[in-house]
């Protein structure tokens, strides 16, 4: 039940060649003290019909309500070719492409991959991938914090416009190193990071500002200005931005006047199934200018013996496998398989499709909050732009609507009263091209009848 | 494999090409965004049909080795057969389908594969609590020393901020040290193999934090006086972090807790065979003894009564935080839920014994060949060193050559130059799941490699022969960056 | 929405290479009167997204009963690997292996299936698929016929214990050729055929006798006895069997003194899902001296310009492309991907686990037999032995019980009153290896109740 | 493509090896079975592990060329692009779990497609009914003479018993004939392709029952006078028949129900897409005009309000029968649903175009390089032939040469001496899902086989070069017969 091929002849035939009795013997070199006596809280194998069954029916317990949620994780029409060929032995079960001249299938992937996030984001150089969109930040921080030469103080700005849980694993993955996170208060009329709320750091020692866009109420920030005033005072830009969103919005290397110095998101949405939260993938993009200091793998275009082109891992010197307590990153596996996913995603979306998605994502949104919001007691949080994502007030308690809706087999949207409390009773939803008309009206008389049928708090 | 190399995908598109079959068939004008936050020109994508891309993927696919295809040894990456039934139950559709926020009522199917695996973990590393949120071995190690840290600094005791690692440790040690704010002390192994006990007291101190190990280490052998390195560093102060890499290597033999260890991660893509994908997804759960019970990070999956549920912040206060957006990778998590309840308890031991059976089977026929191993008096774990610096100085051909010569053969090159502090080193790990032929097939290659390198030095110099491309220049690679497709660049 | 990658500008160039003004002109030499004028009943396309979504509702539609129904269609355990591999592109998008030096992977897959079905039936030849074990019968009956220089009559016996729906494919396909199919009558005591059921054709002249083993009611023919009675009299024998079977049974080969000629039977047992009925495929061995009647492909082993081995199809001039009106059948395109699924399956069972299926199956069948025939007015219909699938009695309606048991969730056997009305309120049961206790305990209790609720004819 | 060969699954097996995770856990003993109906020696199954299983027939695999993979322009077979989604949408786990007898109650969304399916073909071929249950396209023919006999004999005129075939026909027709216990005889055609209607004339008669014909034709044209040839026939009592394969090169252009014909069959595995499996399945659905609607094979989907049901012999007493165990290749019913949802009304239309452009566009360029049509005075069809009698009878290179050679360039060969009249002949359908990239790749490798010919014609003559193996023995594959693997076969 290990998947081990060996026959009693082969155990034989392998101990007599090592020169042992037993199996057992290969383990004498440890204290026999500290041997296993026994793993009985581990159950019996179970053949695969077995668990199977129990998958099986674990995922059917869990049902395939309609889901409203977005907050950092969206469900777009995945095409069937991605996973048809992501799931190909060949990318499925290779490692890292270490041997290079065996690995060409994963390394031109990557490399096209580079290209195709560096098109999204108007930035130069991309990696090959970190764990998530949120890791990708906080590795992003610690990049800028390095690149920034010019600044000593590690302060960063981060709006809270920002991904709640980004802003968590930012502050749990560099807070040991020193740098210092301060939160940038957000307009309560337009739910956007308002220059103003720069201004009690206009003259000191910023290393870096981070911009979301869009924000997480689905809000659009004045990218153009936060960066020109990041860059008037010597401070890096970070953009957070969702890649599906990029087809149709500004790229942050082209934020204000020169450009953000480092852009991330998470992959998720390219072709990558919700699944619970993961596996996704962070990406991550710079201008050429700061590739040394970038975390992760990179891939190179390159020639072989014969003067013909092909693909390797380089810059390996950031990387901890040559650098080790010096380097950009304590990063080695990551997220491979699911940029081959999100390769085959964009090569099948192409400008046209990717453009499609997000606009239509969009279009659904607003047909969403405009139905939502004819019922009574609801009604839209903020003023001004956004895109693909609102913020919803009501007038009885979200987590009491929520619950009401999820028993109807509608999820719909997230209560924000753990990370917002201000906000009082709101919900963030969502919309993406995979929502008909029809699922719209569903949600739209759930969500009539639960506002009746809920008690005021 | 597929030997002719295939175009780039960019150099297949057209202008007004595109698999429109995959697309909305509406395009709305989304006009209500404002003029100065819109993109002004469509992003460079390719433009090419649903065929063009399945085609293109489907070759570039053969390019590779893999498990699927090739027996792939690579020292301390422990790439076993990743068994299908764990994609395709990882992958069911409702499992896909759920979102990472979805509440807790339309999960508890989800949750119970999860706390259950929190479960299993414990036991078979006799740790007292296990977080599964951790996204590859890295993170683990980051959740570990970030814990270990927390938990001197809970205590008060200030000062300590150094981390011991072994001089044979993986380079994820020492960075992950750096990355948690610590100073990095290396340590020397004897010519066993062992730590250097003295070395190791001379180190430690008021300072120490911990110290991190591999056991058995990355020299393929097992660190027999793990108790007293235990007790030193305790004695010191200094918890210790296993890095669970190798943990394939004594399943069901001996558990880290057991050990002594504090905190360990586990390397769910490695001894619990989830894929690697090309450079992953992993997962790197963590597990921790009484002491550091408080400062796992989250989310954790808890039970009240026979209902599931997310612990956060809230339960865990003195938690190290959140290290992933949502619940890291849960679909690796899946995977190597089914992948364990498939061993159940005799498996588990089964793969201890039999990597740990292959290995020693490989190194004595290599050795009978006349290869040289680098630790010739000790039991090799799942793994160990052969070392060609006999081939290199005599012959001129490098360990290198002879992985690169593997190649042709079908063979995938074991691990090269690491642990860097045996020269010339090959660090072969073959898993439990290949066959004792594959293995003799394998000593059949290296031999007849060896054979050339005596007699047509040059053909193993300049292997591979029969990849797709011939031998890469990686420095070239490194001085003239093209990382990204121009339309101009020609290399 | 046609898969075409055609641009503006490919267009335009093509068209002036063949030197036309316009696609319509190349369908110039169509009478104009013969054009189509619309297709006003074709709906307007969808996007994948949007038939993703169609399908997905109307598979849980149907949902996911628990089914106890076999009758030549069987739900075994399918190992996650065989569709994996199956449905890559180079097994799954491949044609017919005719360029064989561009197929060595179909076609030594094929020459693996043929040693292994020959294995399993004792047999010397197998062919490469025939549509399914209804049309493999038919063709054998066709090929025995033609095989059979000694008798004239064309006269086939066919007992009734022989699958219905088999009987009337058989029927069909040979009807227009004049064989004459006769039917034997079983035994109502033990659901066998009788040797005495044989006696009237004691001395005619008979060109062919099938068996079928296990029989439609899970019955066990005397398979040596029928097949020595047939070969004393110089009439030919047709096995049909169930390959899973096989693992434990007597081989086709060996039944009688001299084994049967031809067997054939229904492959989806080995790892072919249920599917609604298809596509499955028939298998086909034989003697090798009647391997030139023999229907459909064969791949044979050879040599190639370097003296390596290799592998072709073979024996071609048997074929329809070769033989046009004087072929061995029509058949063209066969069941290919599920000889490829097969071969997967078998190698993973391999004799042990095969063994394994046939005999939890078949224990499963016998606790289910028990525990239903413990309910109040169900009754084995036979006595004797049987394998993997039996006949209940009920004192019920069978029409009215079975719709009482599908109403929850449960598909309880099949109704016998439309082909053995004689047999009164009959019901086929089989349970397979997927089957636990829990299930067998669920059907009888649902069973049970029904017998109470449903009313007496 | 892989270009090592692998050896046969039998020879990697080994006594007690296996893949026991697949295996139920029990071994019940069997033992009321009777031993004389018992099985004496397990079968000579391979013995082997997953991963050997996984890598055996993944290597495999890797030997085939496949659309997936490479260009294939293999005339009469409609190689085009199998949209992934047709698979994955036929495999949703409660399609694949139905059980064929499954009563309706369980079976409204899949009888709702296969509904839908018989109305789309309706409309698509301009017939009045259509049973889908033929399981390939030579069964839909079986199925269209059956019912063409029980026609005539249903009206009493027993006599007919004629098949009038072209002699470019595809061998199905003849032999289908035949095995309809029908006579055939086959009539010329003319110089340009057309049928000699004068030899038609003088084959009716009061024996004829029906003519088989394709429309376009094999020879990749478009049979001009098809008003009438059907009024001959008709005339003369007796029914046309088309065979479908060929559909692909005027769907949504001209449909067989207009031209004139009684019954036909489709290939959904060409002209809708279904996978070639490397052999099969497919799936020959039939349709049928308003005489022969009685004997339509059983079963078919009707409708009762929204109600979906079986249609058998009860309903259709006068059926031809029934053709299959249950409702032929039901998963390949469900993958042409899906290509046809997905195409819809415009995209069908394309279809004929764009497979009609592509065929006359490699045509003309073909023509250009210096290669002969078969017929140049005609527009090609979806395909077209060009004969190569030149080249073999100067350069002494036939056409076989020419497509084993073009395995060597990475494209499948077009189909070689078929149809039989013409000599040296390739026969090529490069379908509409292929671009004009690809078709302009293939013009350039027949130009350069065709100066290979004349310089180095050894080299074309011994192709393909690049390939797991060399050009095969046929003759001694036929001579010595060697059909499955023994111990001790050694070839
Ligand atoms: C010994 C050792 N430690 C740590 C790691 C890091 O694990 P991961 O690659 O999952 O981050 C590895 C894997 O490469 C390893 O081999
Ligand atoms: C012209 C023609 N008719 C009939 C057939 C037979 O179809 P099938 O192979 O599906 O039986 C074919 C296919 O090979 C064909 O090309």
């Amino acid at each position: 039940m290990a998947f081990t091929p060996h026959t009693r002849e082969d155990v034989a035939e392998m101990l007599a060649a090592i020169g042992v009795e037993s199996i057992e013997q290969l383990f004498d070199e440890i204290p026999a003290n500290l041997r296993v006596k026994s793993l009985e809280r581990i159950p019996e194998a179970l053949s695969e019909m077995q668990i199977a069954r129990l998958m099986t029916e674990r995922a059917r317990q869990d049902g395939r309500p309609l889901c409203f949620i977005g907050a950092g994780a969206y469900e777009h029409h995945i095409p069937a070719a991605v996973w048809a060929i992501t799931t190909r032995g060949e990318f499925y079960s290779a490692y890292t492409p270490y041997q290079a001249e065996a690995s060409q299938g994963t390394l031109q992937t990557i490399y096209e991959f580079q290209t195709m996030i560096s098109a999204l984001t108007g930035l130069e150089v991309a990696n090959a991938s970190l764990y998530d969109g949120a890791s990708a930040l906080a590795e992003a921080m610690l990049m800028a914090v390095r690149a920034n030469r010019r600044s000593k103080s590690q302060r960063i700005l981060v709006p809270t416009t920002v991904h709640p849980h980004y802003r968590k694993v930012a502050v749990a993955t560099t807070g040991n190193q020193g740098l210092i996170l301060e939160t940038l208060p957000y307009s309560s009329t337009d739910g956007r990071t308002p220059l103003e709320a720069l201004e009690p750091y206009a003259n000191e020692d910023i290393t870096v500002l981070v911009i979301q866009q869009p924000n997480f109420f689905g809000m659009l920030e004045d990218v153009d200005a936060l960066t020109d005033w990041a860059h008037e005072r010597g401070a890096l830009v970070i953009a957070v931005v969702n890649p599906i969103a990029l087809a149709l919005l500004k790229p942050p290397g082209e934020w204000g006047r020169a450009g953000v110095d480092i852009a991330v998101g998470e992959g998720q949405p390219l072709g990558v199934p919700l699944s619970s939260g993961g596996p996704y993938f962070g990406f991550m993009t710079a201008r050429m200018s700061h590739v040394r200091q970038m975390p992760g793998r990179i891939v190179g275009r390159t020639l072989d013996l014969n003067g013909n082109p092909g693909f390797t891992l380089t810059l390996q010197a950031r990387e901890q496998h040559i650098r080790r307590g010096k380097a950009t990153s304590n990063i080695c596996t990551n997220q491979g398989l699911l940029v081959t996913a999100a390769t085959i995603y964009m090569s099948l979306m192409g400008p046209e499709g990717l453009e499609r998605v997000a606009a239509v994502s969009h279009a659904r949104t607003r047909e969403l909050v405009a139905a939502l919001t004819r019922i009574q007691g609801v009604r839209p949080a903020f003023q001004g732009p956004f895109f693909h994502e609102a913020v919803l007030r009501l007038d009885k308690p979200a987590s009491a609507v929520l619950a009401s809706l999820a028993e109807r087999g509608i999820l719909g949207g997230l209560d924000l009263a753990e990370h917002y409390p201000e906000l009082g009773s709101a919900i963030l939803v969502c919309a993406t091209e995979t929502k008909t008309a029809g699922d719209i009206e569903a949600f739209a008389s759930a969500l009539a009848e639960a506002m009746k049928s809920v008690r005021a708090a | 494999m597929q030997t002719r190399t295939e175009p780039l995908v960019f150099e297949l598109s057209r202008t007004g090409r595109g698999a429109r079959e995959q697309w909305p068939q509406e395009a709305p004008p989304a006009d209500d965004l404002p003029a100065t936050l819109r993109r002004r020109q469509r992003p460079a994508l390719p433009e090419v049909s649903e065929l063009d891309v399945v085609r293109h993927y489907t070759r570039l696919s053969q390019l590779n080795f893999s498990i699927d295809t090739h027996f792939y040894p690579l020292g301390s990456c422990t790439m076993k057969y990743n068994p299908k039934a764990c994609n395709s139950l990882a992958m069911l559709p409702e499992f896909l389908a759920r979102h990472p926020l979805a509440p807790e009522s339309h999960g508890q199917g989800f949750l119970a594969c999860l706390y259950e695996l929190q479960e299993l973990l414990k036991e078979i590393t006799g740790m007292q609590g296990v977080a599964l949120s951790p996204m590859a071995g890295a993170q683990g190690e980051f959740a570990g020393v970030a814990m270990i840290r927390a938990y001197h600094r809970a205590r008060g005791d200030l000062e300590r901020n150094e981390i011991i690692v072994p001089e044979a440790a993986h380079g994820t040690n020492p960075a992950t040290a750096t990355m948690c704010g610590c100073v990095v002390r290396e340590i020397p192994v004897d010519s066993e193999g062992d730590v250097d006990l003295d070395a190791l007291k001379a180190a430690v101190g008021p300072k120490t934090a911990g110290i991190m190990l591999t056991n058995p280490s990355t020299l393929g052998v097992f660190e027999r006086r793990i108790e007293q390195v235990a007790r030193i560093v305790h004695d010191a102060g200094g918890l210790l972090y296993y890095d669970g890499a190798n943990l394939n290597a004594i399943l069901g033999k001996v558990r880290p807790g057991d050990m002594g260890f504090d905190v360990i991660h586990m390397n769910l893509h490695k001894t619990f065979s989830t894929p690697h994908g090309g450079g992953g997804p992993g997962a790197g759960a963590v597990g921790v003894g009484s002491r550091l019970l408080p400062f796992l990070p989250v989310p954790i999956v808890g039970r009240d009564g026979d209902r599931y549920r997310w612990l956060t912040e809230k339960d865990l206060p003195q938690s190290i935080g959140r290290l992933s957006a949502f619940m890291g990778n849960a679909g690796v998590l899946l995977r190597a839920y089914v992948y364990i309840r498939m061993l159940g308890r005799e498996g588990l031991v089964r793969v201890g014994e039999f990597a740990t059976l292959n290995a020693n089977y490989l190194l004595a026929r290599l050795v009978k060949a006349g290869f040289a191993a680098a630790y010739p008096s000790r039991r090799a774990s799942h793994e160990f060193i052969v070392t060609l610096k006999r081939e290199a100085r005599e012959l001129e051909v490098t360990a290198m050559d002879f992985a690169k010569r593997l190649l042709d053969f079908g063979f995938h090159a074991p691990t090269t130059y690491f642990p860097l502090l045996v020269p010339e080193c090959l660090l072969i790990e073959p898993t439990e799941t290949e066959s004792k032929e594959t293995l003799d097939a394998f000593v059949e290659a290296m031999v007849r490699i060896r054979r050339e390198a005596e007699d047509e030095p040059e053909r193993v110099r300049r292997a591979p022969h029969t990849l797709p491309v011939r031998r890469l220049d990686d420095v070239r690679a490194a001085k003239q960056l093209d990382l990204t497709w121009k339309p101009a660049t020609q290399p």
